[in-house]
């Protein structure tokens, strides 16, 4: 079997002791969404900010609220340090390869996915050898994607 | 590869079973089906070495039987040609499948004066619920008749939908055989801006089943009829209609979050799935579901049509106006099932000379009250085939009727 | 005779499987227990030789399979003291058994501002089918709270029960392991006019159940929760009650006739047993009620508060403040169900680590969600025991949480 | 496993074949049940007359109405034979020894019911051998204590 060490690599759990961008932005102008496993109860309050227009659209801010496991916890954490700067086009291409990256189906790359670089994020496809963490690992990335489908840029 | 009857039956061990020294001729199945080994050995093997609660807790066991549950309802969706497992929803049997139609979709969207067209040969799971939705809220049933051999009458179809909310019909009714144009009946339901209820119990089981091309918007099916264990019912409906659907039970599993002061509801399917549900029977069914689709469901209905077409020619070849076979005599648009009246004996007393040499048929109104009025009866006598049948079954049906004379003097 | 740990595990197939060379650690049993031997072999020799449809044919393969269903159900009448076979109502899972008393007796009795009595410690099966009945036609829940040690604060019980036409509670708590006084609790609600419903879902697999000695009116319960299979529950009510109660699913077998006009209902229990039952599953819930009774219930209660003793008293020892385990301490007042929460770690993490050593515990909200509210938490860990666990289970816990710490590092 | 002749006695058959006091009887002054077996269908009516009250009280007429099987039948036609002429009391005594013939329950025999002659009836003594028929035997003895009961004399 897969041991702990694939799972809980040091990066992700820096992340879950020290999480980045932890906090509340107003809310509006900030988009605010909420998130939850309802296998367990996590629940993650995730607050977006975007900058510009259309192509143009930038993700300026991001922080996340809420409680959950080392996993969706660090997830989350570096997914904000992922998307924070980067145009809103990236940050989807993002959760589709990390969703991809997660063997979920139906995130078929699309022309320039891969050219966006996962980074740390690489640490944490060990959470694919433990089938039901999957979904604490994706809890924040949903709960992206239904913010920046509410700025609807 | 061609249907091999014997080694069909060789897989179901309860058909080796002798009783007073001669063989089980079951021909019940419209009840309910025998069941292959490898449903048997898939549920032992999984009560032995694998189970564990599902969708609750995080170890590796309770993982893996997740999953295990999680691959039934991909079988099934696959088996009915769903455009997502999320699309099925387990139920307890195609009964609660169907009251839960007519409370969750009926509850939000049928009031006073609302129509719901059913038909003459619907089963009593096909007419209580919208009988108890009447009661409670005053809503008109409508009846689509039959004709003679026991077809739907769609003369009047035109007139009987208009204004309909629901129309609600078997696909394969259990005492005739009968198999409607069931596409054809789900675009007149929609054309008259009706919603498409199919009653797939009897069909599913025997027939390739495309719920996608017969554009249907919802349909109930059972597992036990279709070789699969007892305890596990299903309920096809297409997502959009399925997620904008109040929940029926309520409970664990179906819930997104719930405080002292209201719950809201899980995503399709867990939204429907109130409580712990039949973990065992979702391994068993996709065992059943891959055994049907190893066989071919085009050929088990090929095996089928063969069967029922000697089944009319003999019982009447030899019983000429002795015996009465309700429903229609073109086997193509009608299942193996064979209810009949034979001479002036009661179809009690038919089942139990059957009985005697080992021979098993349901004799009653086979939940179908409304539809014996229909036929003038008050019971009949009925034989029902499944791919472990053969000409052999029949013939020991025959003989078996012919001895019956014997007894009663008539 | 003495309770025999060892020849009881030895009974269970799954609790020999060795996983990466260890064996399973099953204290997960609260969500649902694992199968012995005799019940898993009575299913399997049941659909090998024997299944048939029930209540439906006369054929004495058909009589033999109703004979060994209602056999079932004298066993389960027998285990908590039912005062006829006829008040068992077989459901697919304790929460129908809920969602049934709240729909039938609830539809049939409340309206507007009726108020229906709860407590802090429910499960969703006893909350959300009441809110649902709450949206519906404006009944009023009220709440009763919970000392400091998670025991019901029955101080103002008067004054909650003021009005009440229903008091629904839990006889033990799925998370806190609390056994109210549920007699007691009984009288109060009759006392005040208001029908006693008891969730007995985790009372009845680990202690005597006398069901006219509690005094209830209605008792839900669950067969995979009692080393029986899953697809099956239990609804107890008495007769005169059931008998009043309008049915709840409609459909074959709970009618008693069908016209196009409308329907009449069988007695109980066939009118509340609407289609195709789990006919393998009560017969292998029989074979469950008699290992049980073999075992005798009150030494498998005596085992499990021993055990429980055991548990308290070794994981607050070893680890002091570091653990909080909720609910009383008091083992003559709670069953083996241990909630806790262990440092900082949150649930997720801890059932990760144990599960690295085979031991299968829940982590979650328990599908009790507003008790976690009231507990100020989101979630706990938590290790239920059943017959089969030991000491040694225990110790491995104790053992696989002292890990917890190298990997963590806090 | 019992043979056919165990079930289909000759006088069953010759009640089956000839039934006894079958027809209707005006109502009221009679009094009309009905019973069904839901199992397979079987409905039977059945009109009674009761002369005299209290302890006096005669079943003075009885009719049956209605379908059913060779079993259901007959034994209601036999059951007409041995209680019209007899005291009321009797007819419920009757009752008692043939449910208990057929293995049901809670009928304990009361004094002076083995003074009540079975005489026919025993030929559906073999209907037990032949568990899902009971229901079809007893049809008819439900019927009239339904009937009996509402007479209430
Ligand atoms: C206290 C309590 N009530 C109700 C239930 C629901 O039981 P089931 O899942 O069998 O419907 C459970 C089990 O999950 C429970 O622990
Ligand atoms: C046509 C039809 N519909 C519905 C049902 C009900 O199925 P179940 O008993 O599995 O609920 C049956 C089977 O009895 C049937 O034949």
């Amino acid at each position: 079997m897969p041991g702990l060490e694939d799972l809980y690599r040091e990066i992700i759990l820096d992340h879950y002791r020290t999480p980045r961008n932890r906090g509340e932005l107003e809310s509006p102008p900030a988009i605010e969404t909420r998130g939850h496993n309802p296998l367990c109860g996590d629940e993650i309050t995730l607050y977006l900010l975007v900058d510009g227009e259309g192509d143009d659209a930038i993700v300026s801010d991001v922080k996340i609220g809420g409680q959950g496991c080392s996993i969706s916890q660090s997830s989350a954490s570096m997914m904000t340090q992922a998307v924070i700067g980067k145009p809103v086009s990236q940050a989807y291409a993002l959760i589709r390869r990390f969703k991809t990256m997660m063997g979920i189906e139906g995130y078929d790359e699309q022309p320039g996915d891969a050219d966006v670089a996962m980074g740390d994020l690489e640490a944490l496809q060990g959470v694919v050898k433990f089938p039901v963490r999957i979904k604490c690992a994706v809890l924040g990335w949903n709960t992206l994607a239904e913010a920046l489908d509410r700025a609807g840029v | 590869m061609a249907f091999d009857l014997d080694a069909v039956r060789k897989e179901f061990p309860i058909l080796s079973r002798q009783i007073d020294g001669s063989p089980l001729v079951y021909l019940d199945s419209g009840n309910t089906s025998q069941k292959p080994r490898r449903v048997i050995d898939a549920m032992t093997d999984f009560l032995e070495n694998s189970y564990a609660p599902i969708n609750r807790s995080s170890y590796r066991l309770a993982g893996e039987a997740t999953e295990a549950f999680e691959a039934g309802r991909r079988a099934v969706a696959r088996l009915v040609n769903a455009s997502s497992p999320d699309e099925i929803i387990f139920t307890k049997n195609a009964t609660e499948s169907m009251n839960l139609i007519a409370r969750s979709w009926g509850g939000a969207n049928l009031g006073e004066g609302d129509v719901v067209l059913l038909t003459h040969m619907e089963h009593h799971a096909n007419i209580v619920p919208w009988q108890m939705l009447r009661d409670e809220r005053g809503i008109e049933i409508r009846w689509v008749p039959l004709t003679a051999d026991g077809q739907l009458d769609l003369t009047d179809l035109d007139r009987l939908l208009d204004g309909a909310k629901v129309f609600s019909f078997t696909a394969m009714s259990n005492v005739l055989g009968t198999i409607p144009p069931v596409a054809k009946l789900c675009a007149a339901a929609h054309d008259a801006g009706a919603l498409a209820v199919v009653d797939a119990c009897q069909y599913v089981p025997h027939n390739a089943t495309d719920v996608q091309a017969w554009g249907a918007d919802l349909v109930a099916f059972s597992s036990h009829k279709m070789c699969g264990p007892s305890g596990i019912g299903m309920l096809w409906g297409r997502l959009e209609l399925l997620d904008a659907m109040p929940p029926f039970l309520g409970g664990g599993n179906m819930i997104d979050t719930v405080t002292l002061d209201g719950y809201t509801t899980a995503p399709v399917p867990a939204k429907f799935e109130a409580g712990t549900p039949p973990i065992v029977e979702a391994v068993g069914l996709r065992a059943a579901v891959e055994f049907l689709e190893d066989l071919d469901m085009s050929d088990i209905r090929q095996h089928e049509m063969d069967l029922t077409r000697y089944a009319l020619d003999t019982l009447n070849g030899r019983f000429g106006d002795e015996i009465t076979i309700y429903g229609p005599d073109d086997v193509a648009v009608r299942g193996g099932v064979l209810s009949f009246a034979f001479r002036d004996l009661h179809p009690h007393d038919v089942s139990q000379v059957l009985d005697e040499r080992n021979v098993c048929v349901r004799a009653g109104h086979h939940c179908a009250k409304p539809l014996m009025q229909v036929l003038g009866v008050q019971s009949t006598t009925r034989a029902s085939f499944y791919l472990y049948n053969g000409t052999d079954d029949v013939d020991a049906l025959a003989d078996a009727l012919a001895g019956a004379t014997d007894i009663f003097g008539f």
